[in-house]
C-alpha cells in the first residue's frame, strides 16, 4: 500500500505526516510523531487509554485511522497544560492521588476534560458513567471521581 | 456517493466501508480482515446528518451515535432507538460508531438493531443498480452476513413520523453497567388510544437467535391490552418461548431465555408509560 | 532494626503527611515513559508466533520462508534459547514458557519469534512460519486434570510430598500439608459442623499496560534491556541465566510500570527479545498485544476447595480442615501450598489441617497475583464461617471475634504470632456505622477477614547529598504505586529536611546493588528500612564533617532537625551547621557525602483486614449492584496515608471484579474465548461505589516507625465478603466464583425449585 | 538446642519426621547440620527457605542467631504479587 499524506492540527499546531492507509492514529501519534501520552492498553476500544479529542468528539485513537485526521483537529494529553500551568484536572489528579501506576491517567484526563466541557456540573453518577470507557486497575476509581468532582468545582469558580 | 459505489463495485480483492470504524479497525487489529481497499464514506455530502423529512427522520450512515442523543426531535419521537444507539460501547466509541455500521456488522447482539426493528425502521440502499429501501430486519441474514449485494451501501436509516401516544423503549442485559455486549435485549414500540389501550405494538429481541427476532406473538398479546400484569406475564412467557439462544461465553441458554422475557416485560412497561405521557 | 517506641511520642514531620508524589507531574502531562514509550535508533519490531492448540507435540518448525521475506532480520525458536538452567526447575519452567520446547502446552504458548523492519512485515513473517503439530488430548479444568484418566502434561511428573512416591506420572505435581492438633477429636467435640465445596475460576491481574521491552544485545556479550517490570534486578538475573550472559554485563533499566500486581515478577518475552536482538545485531522492540497478555501471561489459579469447620454451641471452633486444589498452568508452582498456609490464618484453632494439591493443566503459566492464592482460600473458609455462625445463631462478627487469632496464637501455618491486627480490625468493623446501616429489599450485607504474610528481602539503597544540600535517593525497588513519594518522606524524616529537598529515582541495575523485586507488599517496608539505614549512615558522615569543620571530636556532634549541633557547655558559642552548610564545604572536608545501605529486610509483619459490603441482587436477572464497601486494615504506620488508602481501594476493586464477573472462559477445544477487555470484564467506573477505608496503626515491632506492607491484603477478603452479601441478599449460598448473573439466577431458581 | 519444625513438603526430606531438635547457634549452622543429616534437604536450601524464629519470619540470612530453646519453623520461600 502506498503512504497517505496527511495535514492536520494537533494541540493547535499544524502537523504533516505520511502514514500507511491501515495505520491507526494512535500508532501515528506514538511512533511517527513521538506523542506517547496516549497509550495502547488494548487496541480494540475497550480500555480508553488512547483517548483523544477529534473535532470536539472524544474517541479512542486506536479506532481512528491516521488518514482520517486529514483537515481535522486533534487534542491529546500533551496539549492540556498551558506552558507550565497545569489544567485544573491535572492539578486535582495530583492532589487527590487519582493515579497509582499512571498508565490510564492520560486517557482519564482527556475523557474527563470532554465530560466537563459537556456537563460542567456532573453528579457522581454522571461522572462514573461518563468515565466508564476508561479502565483503571489500580485505584478502584474512588480518588479519580473525587479529583474530577473537585476540578469541576474549581473550573466553575474560574 | 457514485464514486464510492464505483470503487466498491470495481474492487477485485476485499473491500471495506469505513464510517465509524469501531468494528472494522478491531477486526483489522485482530487479523480477521485485511482489506485491500478501505472506502471512507464520511466525506459524502449529507451522510453525516440527521434530517427531518416529510415522512419522519433520515439518519445518515456516517452519523456517530453520540449525535443521535444530541438531536432533541429524534429523542422525543424515538426515545428507544436513541437509548439503544447510545448504549453501544463507551463515550469514546459513541463518538465514532454508527447505527448503520451496527446493522451491517450483523451481530445478533447489536444494541441498536432490536430497537430499529421494533421501530419499523427501513434501510435506504444505494448500489450499482440504483436505490432501494428495505426493512432493517431484512439486512442481516446470519451472524456477520447481510443481504447487501457487492457495491451496495446503506446511506441512511429511515424512521417514520410518530402518531400521538406512541413511544418505544430498549433494554438490554449486561453483566457490568457499561462496556459490555448485550447478553439479551428487547426493543418495544407501542401506540395507544386515548383510553390507554394498546392499538399497535412491535416487539424485537436481540442475542436470542442468529438474527434479531421480531416476536409477532408478543405484539398480538400486547394489542388490545393496557399492559396490565396478566398481559405482561403472558408477554414475558411468549418472549422466553420465542427465544432460540445458544450457550456461549456471555450467557447460557436458560439464562437468555428467561431474561429475554424479563427485558421485554420491562421495556414494554417503560414504552407504555412513555406513550401515555404524550 | 526494631520498632522504636519513641516514635509513638514523637511528632513526625514528613511521615504521615500527604504530599504530591514526585513522579506525578510527568504522569499527568503524558511525559512519563512506560515500557512501550522507549525507542532506540535502528530498532526492529519483534513479534511472537503462538500455538493455537492447548496441547500439541511440535514435530517440525520450518522458518525458511519467513527468513526469506524482505525486511525480516531474525527468526528464533527454542533452538536459539538452549537450556542453560542446569537442573533448576523454576528457571526451566520460565524458559519453557518463553519458547515451547518440543510441546506446546497451552493456547498461546510461544513457538517462534521474528524481528523485522516494521510491524506489518513481522506479522507477515509469522504467517510464513510452518509448524507441524501433532495435536494431543488436553485438559483445562483443575478437577478433571486430577482424574487418573486425564491426559498427562508431563511424563516426568510424579507427585511430590506423598509416601511412597507414585510410580505413575500425573498432573498432580505436589501435595503439601499444614496444621496441628487432632482433627478427629476436634470434630468430635463439635455441636455443629458445616462442610461445603467451592470453585473459583481463573482471573488475570489485568494491568492496563501490556508487557513491553526494548532489547539490545551486542556481539561482545554486553546487552541493555529497557522494560516494564516489578523487579529489574530479577529480570536481569533471569535473562542472564537463560541467555548465558554475565549478570553485570546486562544492564536493565526499568521503565515506569503500568500495573503489575504480581504479573510482572518474572520474564515472559524479554529473553526472546534479547535472543532476536543478538541474532539480528540490532535493537528489538517487543510489545505484547492485549490478546497475548491474556493468553500467555500470568493468570492466577483456578481452584476447587473443600472446607469443613466444626464449633461448639458457645461459638468456639473445635476443628477446621480444608483441601485445596489449585491449577498451576503447565508447570509446578506453590499456589495450593500458599492457599493451604493462609486459609485459616485469621483464627485461633486448636485442631486444624489443610492439604494442598498443585495441579498441572493446559492453561498459561500461573503467576503471582496480589496475595497469591489467599483470596480463593479465604472465600471458601469465610463462607463456611458465615454459614456456621448462622447455624449457631451468632452474629457473624461476634463469631469471628471469639475465634480470632491474637498474640501468642499458633498460626495454622505453624509459627506463633506476635502482636497482630486481626482482632482490632474486627472490633473496628463491628463498631463501624456501615454495620448498622439499614438494608432494603433484595439487599444483603456480608463481611469477611483476610490475611497475608508480607515480605522483606534483599534491598540496596543510596543517598547522595548534592553540593547545594539537596538529596538524591536511589532505590532499586520498582515504584508501582507511589513509593518514590513515601521513601522520599522517610529520607526527609531521618535527615530532618523538607520532603521537597529529596529527589527519589529508581536506579538501573548497573548503578546499584541487587534488589529483590517489588512483590509481597515489600516495597515501602523494605526500602524504607534501607533508606533509614542509608540516611543514618549519611548522618554519620555529616557529623564527621561538622566535627572536622569545628575541629572537635565527632562524639560531641549530634544531628538534630537537619543540623549538626555541638553538644556540651564548652561549645556553647558554636552555631549549628545545617546540612546545606556542611554539603557546601564537602570538597574541603573529605569529598562527596553519601550514605549507603545493603540489607536483608526481615520481620515484615503479617497483615490482616476486614471488609464489609452491601450488595443488591435483582432476583429476576441475577444482576448485582455493589451499594457500599468498607475496608478496615492494619498498616502498622501509614507513611503516606493517601497511597495506603489507594492500596486498600485498589485491592478491594480487583476483588470485586474477581467475585462478580472476571473469569477465563475456555472452549471444549482448549482455547481461551475471552482474551480481551470486552469479555474479560474488569470493573468499570460505573460498577463501583466510593470505597471507604479505615487505616489502623498497630506498630510492626520490626520497623523503627512500625511500618507494615499494605499492598496485598486488601484483595483477600472481597471474594468472601461479596459471596456472603450475595448469599444473604439472594437467600441461597453461592459456592462458585465469579458470581456472574447466570450463576446467581441459576442458584435462585435452583433454590426455588427446592 | 533449638526445636525445628519442618513444614509442608520439607518433612518428606527428613524421612517424614516433622520435628527435630538440633544444636545450632545460627541459621548457617542449622542448615549445615540439616544437610549433613538429611541430604534430600539440600535442594530445598538452594531453592530458598524462610525461617520463622519464635514467630517472626526471616529469610535465610546465615548469620541470623538462634536464641537458646527457640522455636524454629522452616517454611518454603513465599511468592508474592
Amino acid at each position: 500500500m502506498a503512504g497517505v499524506a496527511v495535514s492536520t492540527t494537533i494541540n493547535g499546531d499544524n502537523v504533516e505526516y505520511l502514514c500507511q492507509p491501515d495505520e491507526t492514529l494512535l500508532d501515528v501519534l506514538r511512533d511517527r510523531l513521538g506523542l506517547t501520552g496516549a497509550k495502547e492498553g488494548c487496541g480494540t476500544g475497550d480500555c480508553g487509554a488512547c483517548s483523544i479529542i477529534l473535532d470536539d468528539r472524544l474517541v479512542c485513537s486506536c479506532l481512528v485511522l491516521g488518514a482520517e485526521a486529514q483537515g481535522r483537529r486533534v487534542e491529546t494529553v500533551e496539549g492540556m497544560a498551558h506552558g507550565d500551568k497545569l489544567h485544573p484536572l491535572q492539578q486535582k489528579f495530583l492532589e487527590h492521588a487519582a493515579l497509582q501506576c499512571g498508565i490510564c491517567t492520560p486517557g482519564f484526563l482527556i475523557a474527563a476534560k470532554d465530560l466537563l466541557a459537556r456537563n460542567p456540573d456532573p453528579s457522581e453518577e454522571e461522572i462514573r458513567f461518563g468515565l466508564a470507557g476508561n479502565l483503571c486497575r489500580c485505584t478502584g476509581y474512588d480518588k479519580i471521581v473525587r479529583a474530577v468532582q473537585d476540578a469541576a468545582s474549581v473550573m466553575k469558580g474560574a | 456517493m457514485e464514486e464510492a459505489v464505483g470503487l466498491l463495485t470495481g474492487s477485485a480483492g476485499t473491500a471495506a466501508i469505513l464510517a465509524g470504524g469501531s468494528d472494522l479497525l478491531v477486526r483489522m487489529k485482530g487479523g480477521f480482515t485485511e482489506p485491500d481497499l478501505i472506502v471512507d464514506i464520511k466525506s459524502i455530502d449529507g451522510i453525516g446528518e440527521i434530517r427531518q423529512t416529510a415522512e419522519g427522520f433520515s439518519i445518515g450512515a456516517a452519523v456517530p451515535c453520540a449525535m443521535l442523543g444530541e438531536n432533541e426531535a429524534l429523542k422525543r419521537a424515538w426515545p428507544g432507538v436513541v437509548e439503544a444507539a447510545r448504549l453501544i460501547g463507551s463515550k469514546q466509541v459513541q463518538g465514532r460508531c454508527t447505527i448503520v455500521g451496527n446493522l451491517c456488522n450483523a451481530s445478533p447482539a447489536a444494541d441498536s438493531v432490536p430497537a430499529l426493528v421494533a421501530a419499523g425502521a427501513r434501510a435506504s440502499i444505494v448500489g450499482p443498480a440504483g436505490r432501494r429501501t428495505i426493512a432493517v430486519e431484512a439486512v442481516p441474514t446470519a451472524p456477520g452476513k447481510t443481504s447487501l449485494a457487492k457495491g451496495e451501501i446503506i446511506d441512511a436509516i429511515l424512521l417514520d413520523e410518530r402518531p400521538a401516544r406512541s413511544a418505544d423503549a430498549y433494554l438490554r442485559f449486561i453483566p457490568r453497567t457499561e462496556m459490555d455486549i448485550a447478553v439479551v435485549s428487547a426493543g418495544v414500540s407501542l401506540t395507544l388510544d386515548t383510553a390507554g389501550t394498546i392499538t399497535a405494538a412491535r416487539v424485537a429481541l436481540g442475542a436470542v437467535a442468529p438474527t434479531v427476532l421480531l416476536v409477532e406473538e408478543a405484539a398480538r398479546i400486547l394489542v388490545g391490552s393496557k399492559a396490565d400484569e396478566a398481559t405482561l406475564q403472558k408477554l414475558e412467557e411468549a418472549c422466553s418461548a420465542a427465544s432460540r439462544p445458544i450457550d456461549d461465553k456471555r450467557g447460557t441458554v436458560a439464562f437468555r431465555k428467561q431474561v429475554a422475557g424479563v427485558m421485554a416485560r420491562r421495556a414494554a412497561t417503560i414504552a407504555y408509560t412513555r406513550a401515555g405521557d404524550r | 532494626m526494631g520498632f522504636d517506641p519513641r516514635y509513638l511520642e514523637r511528632n513526625f514531620t514528613s511521615v504521615g503527611t500527604r504530599p504530591v508524589r514526585p513522579d506525578g507531574l510527568d504522569k499527568v502531562t503524558g511525559r512519563a515513559r512506560y515500557g512501550a514509550d522507549f525507542n532506540m535508533a535502528g530498532q526492529l519490531v519483534g513479534a511472537i508466533l503462538r500455538s493455537p492448540h492447548a496441547h500439541a507435540r511440535i514435530r517440525n518448525i520450518d522458518t525458511s520462508k519467513a527468513e526469506k521475506l524482505a525486511g525480516v532480520k531474525a527468526v528464533v525458536t527454542s533452538a536459539d534459547l538452549p537450556d542453560l538452567t542446569d537442573g533448576n526447575a523454576e528457571m526451566y519452567a520460565i524458559l519453557d514458557n518463553c519458547m515451547a520446547r518440543g510441546k506446546a502446552l497451552y493456547d498461546g504458548h510461544a513457538v517462534a519469534a521474528v524481528a523485522a523492519i516494521d510491524a506489518r512485515t513481522a506479522r507477515k513473517a509469522l504467517k510464513l512460519i510452518e509448524i507441524d503439530y501433532e495435536v494431543l488430548p488436553h485438559v483445562t479444568d483443575v478437577d478433571e486434570a486430577m482424574k487418573p484418566t486425564a491426559p498427562v502434561l508431563h511424563e516426568t511428573v510424579f507427585t511430590e510430598g506423598v509416601e511412597p512416591t507414585p510410580d505413575k506420572p500425573s498432573n498432580v505435581a505436589k501435595r503439601t500439608q499444614y496444621g496441628h492438633g487432632d482433627i478427629e477429636a476436634g470434630f468430635g467435640q463439635a455441636d455443629f459442623i458445616v462442610e461445603r465445596s467451592f470453585k473459583t475460576e481463573q482471573t488475570h491481574q489485568g494491568y492496563i499496560e501490556p508487557h513491553a521491552c526494548v532489547a539490545n544485545a551486542n556481539s561482545d556479550g554486553t546487552a541493555d534491556l529497557w522494560v516494564c517490570t516489578q523487579g529489574h534486578f530479577v529480570y536481569r538475573q533471569h535473562c542472564a541465566e537463560l541467555l548465558g550472559l554475565e549478570v553485570s554485563k546486562l544492564r536493565v533499566t526499568s521503565s515506569e510500570i503500568g500495573g503489575g500486581f504480581g504479573g510482572k515478577t518474572h520474564v515472559w518475552a524479554e529473553p526472546v527479545a534479547l535472543a532476536l536482538s543478538r541474532k539480528a545485531g540490532r535493537p528489538v522492540k517487543l510489545v505484547m498485544t492485549r490478546d497475548e497478555v491474556f493468553r500467555a501471561s500470568g493468570p492466577t489459579s483456578a481452584t476447587s476447595i473443600d472446607v469443613k469447620i466444626g464449633a461448639r454451641k458457645d461459638g468456639t471452633i473445635t476443628a477446621a480442615t480444608a483441601t485445596l486444589r489449585y491449577s498451576c498452568g503447565p508447570w509446578y508452582g506453590m499456589w495450593a501450598e500458599l492457599g493451604a498456609m493462609t486459609s485459616f490464618a485469621c483464627y485461633n484453632l486448636e485442631n486444624v489441617k489443610t492439604v494442598g494439591y498443585e495441579v498441572l493443566v493446559n492453561r498459561p503459566k500461573v503467576a503471582a497475583y496480589r496475595a497469591p492464592s489467599a483470596p480463593m482460600a479465604a472465600f471458601a473458609v469465610e463462607s463456611v464461617i458465615d454459614e456456621l455462625a448462622k447455624k449457631l445463631e451468632m452474629d457473624a462478627v461476634e463469631f469471628r471475634i471469639r475465634n480470632a487469632a491474637r498474640e501468642g496464637t499458633r498460626s495454622s501455618y505453624g509459627p506463633v504470632y506476635g502482636p497482630i491486627g486481626i482482632g482490632p480490625t474486627l472490633e473496628a468493623a463491628k463498631n463501624h456505622p456501615h454495620m448498622k446501616a439499614p438494608l432494603g429489599k433484595n439487599q444483603g450485607r456480608g463481611m469477611a477477614c483476610g490475611f497475608w504474610f508480607n515480605f522483606g528481602g534483599q534491598t540496596c539503597t543510596d543517598i547522595n547529598i548534592g553540593p547545594d544540600g539537596s538529596v538524591s535517593l536511589a532505590v532499586g525497588t520498582m515504584d508501582v504505586g507511589g513509593s518514590r513519594a513515601s521513601l522520599s518522606m522517610v529520607a526527609a524524616e531521618e535527615l530532618g529536611i523538607p520532603y521537597e529537598n529529596v529527589k527519589a529515582v529508581v536506579a538501573d541495575t548497573s548503578s546499584l546493588g541487587y534488589n529483590d523485586m517489588t512483590d509481597g507488599s515489600r516495597g515501602t517496608f523494605s526500602t524504607s528500612l534501607a533508606t533509614i539505614s542509608a540516611a543514618r549512615n549519611a548522618i554519620q558522615v555529616l557529623r564527621e564533617r561538622a566535627a572536622q569543620t569545628w575541629d572537635i571530636p565527632v562524639e560531641d556532634v549530634a544531628w538534630e532537625k537537619g543540623h549538626a549541633v555541638a553538644k556540651g557547655e564548652k561549645y556553647g558559642n558554636l552555631p549549628s551547621l545545617s546540612l546545606k552548610e556542611i554539603a557546601a564545604k564537602a570538597g574541603n572536608t573529605g569529598g562527596p557525602i553519601a550514605g549507603h545501605s545493603e540489607l536483608v529486610a526481615d520481620g515484615a509483619g503479617v497483615s490482616f483486614a476486614t471488609h464489609i459490603c452491601d450488595i443488591e441482587v435483582d432476583p429476576q436477572t441475577g444482576a448485582t449492584k455493589v451499594l457500599r464497601y468498607t475496608v478496615v486494615q492494619d498498616a502498622g504506620k501509614a507513611v503516606h496515608p493517601t497511597y495506603v488508602e489507594g492500596q486498600y481501594q485498589g485491592g478491594a476493586a480487583q476483588g470485586i471484579g474477581w467475585a462478580l464477573n472476571e473469569e477465563y472462559i475456555y472452549g471444549t477445544d482448549g482455547r481461551l474465548q475471552n482474551a480481551g477487555f470486552l469479555d474479560y470484564r474488569i470493573p468499570v467506573c460505573s460498577d463501583l461505589p466510593m470505597i471507604d477505608t479505615q487505616i489502623l496503626e498497630i506498630p510492626n515491632p520490626n520497623h523503627p516507625y512500625g511500618v507494615r506492607g499494605v499492598g496485598e491484603t486488601s484483595i483477600v477478603p472481597p471474594l468472601a465478603a461479596i459471596a456472603n452479601a450475595v448469599s444473604n441478599a439472594a437467600g441461597v449460598r453461592m459456592t462458585h466464583i465469579p458470581m456472574s448473573p447466570p450463576r446467581i439466577l441459576a442458584a435462585i431458581k435452583g433454590e426455588q425449585a427446592g | 538446642m533449638v526445636q525445628v519444625t519442618l513444614w509442608g513438603s520439607l518433612a518428606a526430606t527428613a524421612g517424614g519426621k516433622d520435628k527435630l531438635e538440633i544444636e545450632a547457634k545460627d541459621i548457617r549452622e542449622l542448615f549445615r547440620k540439616l544437610a549433613e543429616q538429611y541430604p534430600a534437604f539440600e535442594p530445598f536450601i538452594d531453592r530458598g527457605i524462610a525461617v520463622a524464629i519464635d514467630g517472626v519470619i526471616y529469610r535465610d540470612t546465615w548469620s541470623k542467631e538462634l536464641p537458646q530453646d527457640a522455636e524454629i519453623f522452616l517454611l518454603p520461600r513465599l511468592a508474592g504479587g
